[in-house]
């Protein structure tokens, strides 16, 4: 176990092990994602409270999940990297960032426009909502607070321990809900014991998690890829597999 | 006076710093031509004496003429002829060492970029040219600012210890500036610890404790 | 079946749910577009590197 | 070569040290959207440590605005002259053949461009986030953009004044506020009648005024005060 | 000499910083004054931005206070390494045989000391401009107190990451401010319930341990984003 | 290594800059009693090495050792017995040069205002002792840095072209001083452009382009 890691932690290996999975992750994330819309805006019944505006979770829940795994990805590989000097955890925490951003963008947009039919707003200084929101703002710092830094290796650094500090909000995204009565609704799907979502609206939902999950998997393969070149440019090996 | 008034001269300068009496009526007169090394022990007052001649600093008495007028009554005129070259490099660290020099020498005349890379060759930092200055050795941005002071083509340089962090070749390089320069008619008072090895004639202006 | 109004109007909001799904959609097109140029631009960066080490050792 | 061939002209003067500005500037992107962020920041920091009760929000929103547009304004302020003093590029500039009031206004107005312009752009985002209705957009807008100018060639005179001194940044608030205050009250004014659906137009002509008035004598006053520090 | 004789103690290098931060703050006093100033008129620009309703300043109150406090809190803190980084003192310090975690929490504290607890001082007295009841100033004291300690570290920390950035300033407000929201939620909404007579235990009790949090770990990770950031 | 492991060895230090492979595995072995001159053109990594030398960087490849460990596993050991003096003084301005020496010092071992001020007198700074550093030449506060690096009393002195902006008098007396040092079995690095004269036995390290 000890020794696979420390394989994967070697440039050469982790790029070319990203290299063979992307293709498999796309592939999947193509067709989870493809039969999860049809099945989830075509098929499934609209709800019998929210109408047919209940299909936004078709994309809200999976972004807002890819926005807190996109956060935790980042820190524990920054934490790896920074705790046990591997170099490619800056990699792929430098490769997570930016697409987690994204998601929590998408998950604030997709939010905002489900909560104007649901609560008459767009937007509400709620716990949740307002947690989210810091979560954007610390993707931002950590991005930004790498790219001022002239030397990538303390930019590295640097934004590395930000995002370990910054992971204290996680938790209080997710739990939020929980802790103070929130406009938000609790877990629906990740609840213990049965799912209180009837299976024909569960299961495109489910398909679209998986299939966000396994998009960000693909795009994060081809973004470490291009970390690791950018960041091993002077060694050997890159310009062996560059020029070739 | 009775000589025909060119150059640079400075009339009885007294400065007060705090409570000392650094200058203490200097005199001189620079013509054209002419190199003035001025030198004196550590806190003696070499570099207020060259803020003083170049503007920054108003003495207490005393005037600094240029061809004959006091330089506040021909401020933009004489700022056209004279370059300053302070203790410190004065590079902005997020601009590359000819972006420095574009928006420092531009002010002061039109030249195209390619004449600058040349001056920059020429003081031995041409491949530097499109580094930031903010990751250049001390020495490279000496010689950055020394391609400065070149680009500007003034009549009157004012040039404080620029032989620091310059290394043996660098040295005789600036030597071998300043030689050109005031053969060319050109006037240049620079403050060095050391005597100038120029092979034209070097007046000397010491300042005492 | 896809070609019935009703689905279109999405029950009367349309005007939420298109627009999300429209805009969790160019998230994803986003991610790939900036991915695929992330990785090429690495490669102009590490081929510029073998320029400049080619042109040092000459 | 003939001095006419090659000497540098007021305008090509100015034009060069907003090029230089501008591409210091730009070399850090992330740091150019960085007084935009925190007007962000200040505005959200507002709705959470209040009970987010639509009415409260809407009757501070003006207020909210104004002050966060002051803020991020003055905190990009006091780089304006520092950095270069600090680096000794400031008297290289001031050494040079251009008189140091067209470096003042080429400095400031990159400065505004920078900071002052793009948060005006964004303001609209902000203020629909804390419910003013948009019919008083426009007014908002008008008022945004006049003032954040005014309060450039202001922070430009502060930052004159207090450019070289250690901490100049808290020392520089405590000049511009003061003087910033009509603007403030005014420009809050003229947002808040926007939004209760009056007239706004008086305020505005104030403010238009006060831009007017520190345009033509702001490079003045700043050149005055940075050849005191300079000194 | 021995080295038993002459070696320098934990606690003796903690207090020689100490020493050293608390004089350079005396040396000028009017800059020792600007973070309180600052609060001072963030506080009062407030009440002019908008139309003073006592009504409307109360149920301001808390959030102006805890705002003001925070941005005149995170200005001051951007000084804290960074003057010492550019004339290259911070580099000497770190290379003090003293460890250099030992020498955040001097700075840091002596930070606190200049601007935190001054500004915890002078708060009863804006509060009451703000027309705060007296029966929430010691609540609202206790909270702030807590408050800008929990700061200064997150400060720390920011300042840590920032230290020898051009601009750093506004980068330390984008990284600090989120982590300092859950701190103004909690201080304001402590204030904000002593106002209206309910219990605020509950909120002290939760900014009580953010501090004793952020103060055992804050040490750490400043000192840690210190030593990258010097490298 | 079979020789007894004292002073301060570097074993192939890389270090890249940027795109620059500033360092290509640098060596070498100093023993105490031995003053290292290190020389080389500007831009050749001298300065990185210091810093190398002293912790402030990690190279990317190679250890420093002190005494035989990694300088990374005795920390705060290795930097009771190292002082380092940086291309800038490294003075507080608003800080007196007394109060400047007495903080900086302080840190290292405990030591009276009295005799700080004995070692700014044998500086040349005495009177000084009570100017805030912001008023003091370049020269003074050279002298200022120069007597923080006596006062320390260390071991190993890592000095970063000390003899800059220093007038010829000051010259000789870091000259002597260096002299002392490495006499009574420290060891210096100096970086300096020109050849060092002193009476002991110099090693060179050169630093090629
Ligand atoms: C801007 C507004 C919104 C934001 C920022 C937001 C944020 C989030 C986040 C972060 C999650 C993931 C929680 C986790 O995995 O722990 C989530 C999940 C979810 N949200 Fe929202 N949300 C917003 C609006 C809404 C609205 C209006 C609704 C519906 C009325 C809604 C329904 C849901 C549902 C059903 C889930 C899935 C819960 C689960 O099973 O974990 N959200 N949202
Ligand atoms: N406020 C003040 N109070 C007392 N003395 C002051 C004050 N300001 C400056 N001085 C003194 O004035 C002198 C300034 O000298 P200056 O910097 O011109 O010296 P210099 O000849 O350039 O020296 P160097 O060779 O070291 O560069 C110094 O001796 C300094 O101590
Ligand atoms: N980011 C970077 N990109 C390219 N080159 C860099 C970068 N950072 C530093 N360098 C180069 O690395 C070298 C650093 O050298 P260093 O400062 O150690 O030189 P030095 O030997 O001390 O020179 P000097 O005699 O001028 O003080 C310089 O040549 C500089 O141009
Ligand atoms: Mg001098
Ligand atoms: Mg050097």
């Amino acid at each position: 176990m000890w020794k696979w890691f420390h394989r994967l932690a070697s440039p050469p290996h982790l790029y070319r092990t990203a290299a063979a999975f992307a293709p498999w992750f796309a592939f999947a994330a193509a067709l989870l994602i493809g039969y999860g819309l049809v099945d989830g805006l075509v098929f499934a019944p609209p709800d019998y409270q929210q109408g047919d505006a209940f299909r936004i979770i078709y994309v809200h829940a999976p972004s807002a999940w890819l926005s807190l795994f996109g956060y935790t990805t980042m820190a524990v590989a920054g934490a790896i990297a920074l705790i046990w000097r591997i170099k490619v955890g800056y990699a792929v925490a430098a490769a997570a960032a930016p697409v987690g951003a994204s998601f929590t963008l998408s998950a604030l947009v997709t939010g905002s426009l489900w909560g104007r039919p649901m609560w008459g707003t767009y937007w509400a200084w709620d716990p949740r909502l307002t947690s989210e929101l810091i979560l954007l703002f610390l993707y931002f710092g950590v991005i930004s607070l790498r790219k001022a830094f002239e030397d990538p290796n303390r930019g590295d650094r640097a934004s590395a321990l930000l995002g370990i500090v910054g992971f204290v909000n996680v938790p209080i995204v997710h739990f939020s809900v929980y802790w103070w009565n929130s406009l938000h609704q609790g877990g629906t799907v990740m609840r213990l014991g049965k799912p209180e979502m009837p299976g024909s609206m569960l299961w495109p939902l489910l398909a679209m998690l998986a299939g966000f999950m396994c998009f960000f998997g693909a795009v994060l393969c081809v973004r470490v890829r291009g970390e690791i070149l950018s960041r091993e440019r002077q060694s050997t090996w890159v310009r062996e597999v560059v020029s070739a | 006076m009775h000589e025909p008034a060119v150059g640079l001269t400075a009339e009885k300068i007294h400065v007060w710093r705090g409570d000392r009496h650094v200058l203490r009526g200097v005199s001189f007169a620079a013509r054209p031509g002419c190199l003035l090394h001025v030198h004196g022990p550590n806190g003696t007052g070499k570099t207020t004496l060259l803020r003083v001649l170049c503007g920054l600093l108003r003495p207490e008495s005393g005037v600094v003429r240029w061809g004959g007028d006091p330089i506040e009554t021909i401020r933009s005129e004489y700022q056209r002829a004279m370059t300053y070259a302070s203790h410190e490099a004065a590079l902005k660290g997020d601009l590359t060492a000819l972006e420095n020099l574009r928006y420092a020498v531009g002010l002061k005349r039109r030249v195209p970029d390619a004449q600058l890379r040349t001056t920059l060759e020429r003081t031995g930092v041409g491949l530097c040219a499109d580094l930031p200055a903010r990751v250049l050795s001390a020495g490279q941005r000496r010689r950055v600012a020394m391609a400065r002071v070149l680009a500007m083509r003034s009549t009157l340089w004012l040039l404080d210890e620029p032989y620091t962090n310059l290394d043996a070749k660098g040295g005789d390089l600036l030597t071998a500036l300043l030689d050109e320069h005031v053969g060319a008619g050109g006037i240049a008072l620079v403050v060095a610890h050391h005597a100038l090895p120029l092979t034209g004639a070097v007046d000397r202006l010491e300042l005492a404790a | 079946m896809i070609l019935r109004s009703g689905f279109w109007a999405m029950g009367g909001y349309a005007r939420f749910v298109w627009p999300s799904i429209g805009f969790a959609l160019a998230i994803l097109a986003w991610n790939v577009w900036s991915a695929r140029r992330h990785h090429a631009r690495a490669l102009v960066r590490v081929r510029r590197a073998i320029q400049m080490a080619r042109s040092e050792e000459s | 070569m003939s001095a006419a061939e090659t000497d540098v002209g007021l305008l090509r003067g100015i034009g060069l040290v907003l090029a230089r500005e501008l591409r210091l500037g730009f070399r850090r992107p992330d740091q150019l959207l960085q007084p935009l962020v925190f007007f962000l920041i200040v505005t959200t920091l507002f709705p959470l440590a209040l009970s987010p009760l639509t009415s409260l929000l809407r009757a501070m929103a003006p207020g909210v605005l104004w002050v966060a547009a002051l803020l991020s304004s003055l905190l990009s302020m006091e780089t304006l002259f520092k950095a270069d003093a600090d680096d000794g590029t400031l008297e290289q500039l001031a050494l040079s053949s251009q008189p140091l009031g067209a470096i003042v206004v080429a400095k400031t107005i990159a400065h505004w461009l920078v900071s002052g312009a793009a948060l005006v752009a964004m303001s609209p985002l902000v203020a629909t986030a804390l419910s003013v209705p948009p019919r008083a957009l426009p007014t908002m807008l008008a008022s945004l953009a006049l003032g954040t100018l005014t309060l450039s060639w202001l922070g430009a005179i502060g930052a004159g004044l207090t450019v070289g001194l250690r901490r100049g940044g808290v020392l520089l608030s405590l000049i511009v506020l003061p003087l910033a205050m009509p603007l403030l009250i005014f420009g809050a004014s003229a947002t808040d009648r926007a939004i209760g659906g009056e007239n706004p137009a008086g305020a505005l002509y104030f403010l238009a005024a006060l831009c007017v008035f520190t345009t033509s004598l702001g490079p003045l006053a700043a050149s005055a005060a940075l050849r005191i520090t300079l000194e």
